[in-house]
């Protein structure tokens, strides 16, 4: 017999809502206290939420984390996430001392690679929810290298009111660049073009590329990072049910170099891929 | 808690259902294996499958609809690389076996009775998502004793025939099955269902449909639990929709022998452990001692 | 919004699901009932029946059982007390009607036929809750067949076939009952289900089993409503868990004609005129000027 | 065609709950605002009610109407119910400022009989809810007889703590006795009982009999009754789901003289029957 049961439940948790307010339009910050036992999350990584005693939604929601903050016994998650159907609709209406099951930290997060300095975020809409945890651990964790410090940050919206957190990453980021898609601030048209009309002030020789927004997006800068070799990760969205690589239901077709069909369970083998390995 | 399938005793009748518990190891952070009356494996196939396009899942009202398409390691890999595992756990393992021809169905069989660690057998004829097989032997009366004939000739374990909700009665399935020799009887499979996303109307799924599953099946599975245990004479394994330990308690009444929890486990990933121990509340509040005494005792006579 | 049913024109295509609606004059409070395409009313046999003994009725996920058993005032007492009500509003009345025997269905058809206002009539051949007649019919192709043909042998009116789910092959009888003549299809009736009080271990439901009706049932419902698409050249009227505007666009998607409401009208008794102005709403906001360029356009080679 | 559009409507309509507090262990007393479309209601109907923008529970729960007062514009309906199931028990949850919807009022209330002068109250636990708003509306309102004002009530529960609404019913019946299954207050033993001992105090010629509670309480009132040739007046209850008489399925048997077997609906035939209609 093997498994302590004492080691059992430390992923299977209540988390109790500190606040849940609206940054924009249907756009959600939330911040989640989930106790000590949430084990050290990684940038990249998610968690499965479900409303505490409620039947509907039926599946527990995948949402990134978006940063962690500790305080005194308990972890604070947070959480940034849009309403785009009737789950999300719900979240948004609970408040302070409302409760969620949380399940997590789960995935596997982003590889911060040591041997490069100088990191590049793309970010589409709710995109930015990883990344900018990624942000914030990089500039705050001992186990990054010192001087792998320099952020350039591309972060693109509908309009400037959608260009949300912001603030927090322009304290971080060395460089942040923003796009709206109505040109409202920034650059004017998508996030991906920005960064390309901007890849000169890029090393490419000693950058990392990090990215995370809508499929066609992401599929958008897989091609152009092909260019210009650098290493690029993304953080890939699919529908879920288990999130612990349970149903096969999370799949995305993975690049073979013969013919054979293979997928990967975006909640186990991801949801952060090299973007080589995924097939676009 | 002792219940009897066949000659395969268990320690209590709370199993995983295929599919919903990959290879055990998925759930080890949540559940303590060691308390569960059997793991059944993700459906095996004599080679690895990738399974079907994506999306392969979408909720409902109540349940979710999903067309895996049966991806799978392929039944050597399961032998070298995940039974290992799972052997050194106090719980039954159960094979659930997949074929597209019954020949196929025999060599997987073969491969398994073997393989130290393997149980007994869960004869998958029942999945809707594939294009040959599964579900084209379960419809069928003499396609189903076949397969079943064909994995007993070759097998000494106990072999579990899983049945498909699919047909118009599940009874003649069932007798057909179990005079070909079926040890056990497990039901139900998902039923074959379908969504559309309005927008950009298209069905939610590539594969168009998919196999529906958790609690807004469960009344359906119940009956055919119930009309399959007023023919059978075999154990039967009742599955479908069980999300709470009292759901599990009706499969028992209506003549369940055991049960098996699948789409609640991504519910609540220890929702197995947690249904063993309501099972176990329900009989210490009545001051019943043996589950047996709560098996197949639906009083249908009396006064309401 | 106009669509046709066979030789039955319909300003909208939003119906109540008999059995779920009474006699129409239960919902005039809350629903205007002159903006329905028709009202579908409970089912008619030639005498009065009392119906099953209770209970009748049971929540379950998503869903409800119901073994009412076709309580009804009789065929003669619905046109001379509940006829004259319905004919006064500007909406279809479609009369569902149902036989323990294939003679009881024609007598019963002969006696609508002279009866003004009745604009059509649905074979209910797929009830659950009978001993005689009902799911017997249903459930096969010959019998399904002959039913149709004696009702269209005694009617003018356009004859709308209601097909039960419990089958292995809806397309089988679908295909069988067109041939015999009917001008339309409808489905999904209820599917047989089963619930079970743990405490006094005796089923919810008096008759055991009942059917399962609401949004728990809906993707079984549209997937059958698809694959009777596939081969049906008459028109079909979807059923079976519809909630929402959007489950009902789901269903013309797929390729209905016409919906009914059914276990909605339960939830909320505004269910059809709310359903009928959201899919108003989804046309207008589309640019989609007849509801009949959305019948039938499921997208199913597209790339998702 | 018919029915005025305008005229729809006026049935179903979102309450806002005021309050909602446990009167015991299990036991609620819920206070909801419901707006003067709220039609007048009498005493024994009752109402449907689902959690707004809920999917769970699927169908709505009926719940006697306890009391009714005005507010200004706004009628405040209260509802007494006990924590039996999933439903009741979210109900349970809500607070101030939560949303239900309902319908109603519904069903056919008391018959309140001009030619008898002293009503007596049967109640068993939560079924006091009915006859509490019989009692207040005897009491209060310009409809009932002057005379008809004599009532008496008998009142069983588990334990003295769950005799609830104890007080307000004092303040308004001439009599109030009480029982309790433990004799922890007033007579020990049931309610049938204690009716029973006392009806030697009853005019029983001028009386009618209201009586509410658990089936089998119920049926043994029907049973006594036969004795006394009273009238008497029960609040029936079955599973529902519409509330309006279209589904059929909250059906009791019919007393017939002959063999034919009858259903009526207790949604729309009822609640409230002549304990003689009954096939107890
Ligand atoms: C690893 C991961 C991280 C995510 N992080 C975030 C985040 O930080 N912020 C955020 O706003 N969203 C995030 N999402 C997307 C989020 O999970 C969906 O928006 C959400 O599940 C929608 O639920 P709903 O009930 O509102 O939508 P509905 O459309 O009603 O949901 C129906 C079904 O579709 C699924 N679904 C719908 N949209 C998506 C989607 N884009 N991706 C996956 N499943 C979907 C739902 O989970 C559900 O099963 C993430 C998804 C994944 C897989
Ligand atoms: C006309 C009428 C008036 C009522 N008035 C009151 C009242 O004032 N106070 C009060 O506490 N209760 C009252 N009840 C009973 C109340 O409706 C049930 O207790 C409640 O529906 C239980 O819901 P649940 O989800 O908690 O229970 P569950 O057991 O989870 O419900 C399962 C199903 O059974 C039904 N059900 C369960 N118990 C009953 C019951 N006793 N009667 C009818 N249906 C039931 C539910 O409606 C539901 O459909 C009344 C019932 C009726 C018919
Ligand atoms: C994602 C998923 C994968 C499944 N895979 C298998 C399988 O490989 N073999 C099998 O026999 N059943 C499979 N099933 C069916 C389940 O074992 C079970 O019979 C069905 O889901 C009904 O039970 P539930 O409602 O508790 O989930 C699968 C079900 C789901 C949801
Ligand atoms: C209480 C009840 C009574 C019903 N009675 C009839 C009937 O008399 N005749 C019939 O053809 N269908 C009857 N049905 C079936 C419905 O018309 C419908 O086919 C089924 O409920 C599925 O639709 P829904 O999920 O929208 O309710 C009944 C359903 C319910 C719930
Ligand atoms: S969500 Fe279940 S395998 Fe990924
Ligand atoms: S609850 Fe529907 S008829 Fe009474």
């Amino acid at each position: 017999m093997c498994d302590s049961v004492t080691e059992l439940n430390r992923m299977v948790m209540t988390g109790v809502i500190h606040s849940n307010d609206a940054a924009a339009e249907d756009f959600f910050v939330m911040s989640v206290a989930v106790s000590d036992a949430f084990q050290a999350a990684m940038p990249g990584q998610f968690v499965m939420v479900r409303i505490k005693g409620r039947d509907f939604p039926f599946l527990p929601r995948p949402f990134s984390i978006f940063s962690v903050a500790h305080e005194g016994g308990t972890t604070i998650i947070e959480i940034f996430y849009q309403v785009v159907g009737k789950g999300t609709k719900l979240l948004s209406r609970l408040g302070r001392g409302d409760e969620l099951t949380i399940l997590g930290p789960l995935g596997k997060g982003f590889d911060i690679r040591q041997d490069r300095h100088t990191i590049v975020l793309i970010a589409g809409g709710v995109g930015i929810a990883p990344l900018n945890f990624l942000a914030e651990y990089c500039k705050g964790s001992d186990d990054v290298p010192e001087k792998q410090t320099r952020i350039i940050c591309f972060m693109g919206a509908r309009t400037a009111d959608y260009l949300i957190g912001r603030e927090r990453l322009d304290k971080i980021c060395d460089t942040l660049l923003v796009s709206t898609d109505d040109g409202s601030e920034g650059y004017c048209g998508t996030v991906t073009d920005c960064f390309e009309n901007h890849i000169g002030s890029v090393n490419v020789e000693d950058s990392t590329l990090y990215c995370c927004g809508p499929y066609l997006m992401m599929q958008s800068v897989a091609r152009k990072v092909r260019k210009y070799s650098m290493p690029c990760q993304v953080s890939m969205e699919a529908r879920m049910a288990c999130g612990i690589g349970a149903c096969l239901g999370c799949s995305v077709k993975m690049k073979t170099d013969d013919e054979t069909v293979r997928y990967l369970r975006v909640c186990k083998d991801g949801p952060v891929f090299d973007v080589a390995m995924i097939d676009w | 808690m002792t219940v009897r399938i066949g000659s395969l005793e268990l320690k209590n009748p709370v199993m995983t259902a295929s599919g919903t518990f990959g290879y055990g190891e998925e759930f080890a952070p949540y559940v303590d294996l060691n308390r569960l009356g059997a793991v059944v494996v993700k459906g095996l196939s004599l080679e690895p499958r990738a399974g079907n396009e994506p999306p392969r899942i979408m909720e409902t009202a109540a349940g979710m609809l999903n067309a895996v398409g049966l991806e799978n390691i392929g039944v050597r890999a399961f032998v070298t690389e995940k039974l290992p595992y799972l052997r050194q756990h106090d719980a039954a393992v159960i094979a659930n076996i997949f074929g597209e021809t019954i020949d196929e169905y025999s060599r997987i069989a073969e491969i398994l009775n073997g393989a130290p660690g393997v149980d007994a057998l869960e004869v998958n004829i029942s999945c809707p998502n594939v294009k040959k097989g599964g579900i084209a032997f379960g419809a069928d009366p003499r396609d189903a004793a076949e397969v079943t004939k064909r994995v007993k000739d070759v097998t000494d374990l106990p072999v579990i025939v899983k049945l498909t909700p699919n047909v118009t009665d599940i009874r003649a399935i069932a007798e057909s099955v179990e005079q070909a020799g079926a040890d056990a009887l497990s039901l139900i499979n998902t039923i074959r269902g379908m969504s559309v996303d309005i927008d950009k109307r298209i069905p939610h799924l590539k594969n168009i449909t998919g196999g529906l599953s958790g609690p807004a099946i469960k009344p359906i599975a119940l009956r055919m639990v119930w009309e399959v245990a007023g023919v059978a004479s075999v154990p039967i394994i009742g599955v479908g929709g069980i999300n709470t330990a009292s759901d599990a308690i009706e499969f028992l009444i209506v003549g369940a022998t055991a049960v098996q929890i699948g789409t609640a486990n991504f519910v609540n990933p220890r929702a197995t452990e947690e249904i063993l121990e309501g099972i176990e509340r329900y009989l210490r509040t009545r001051h019943i001692y043996d589950v047996n005494d709560v098996i197949g005792t639906l009083n249908v006579r009396e006064e309401m």
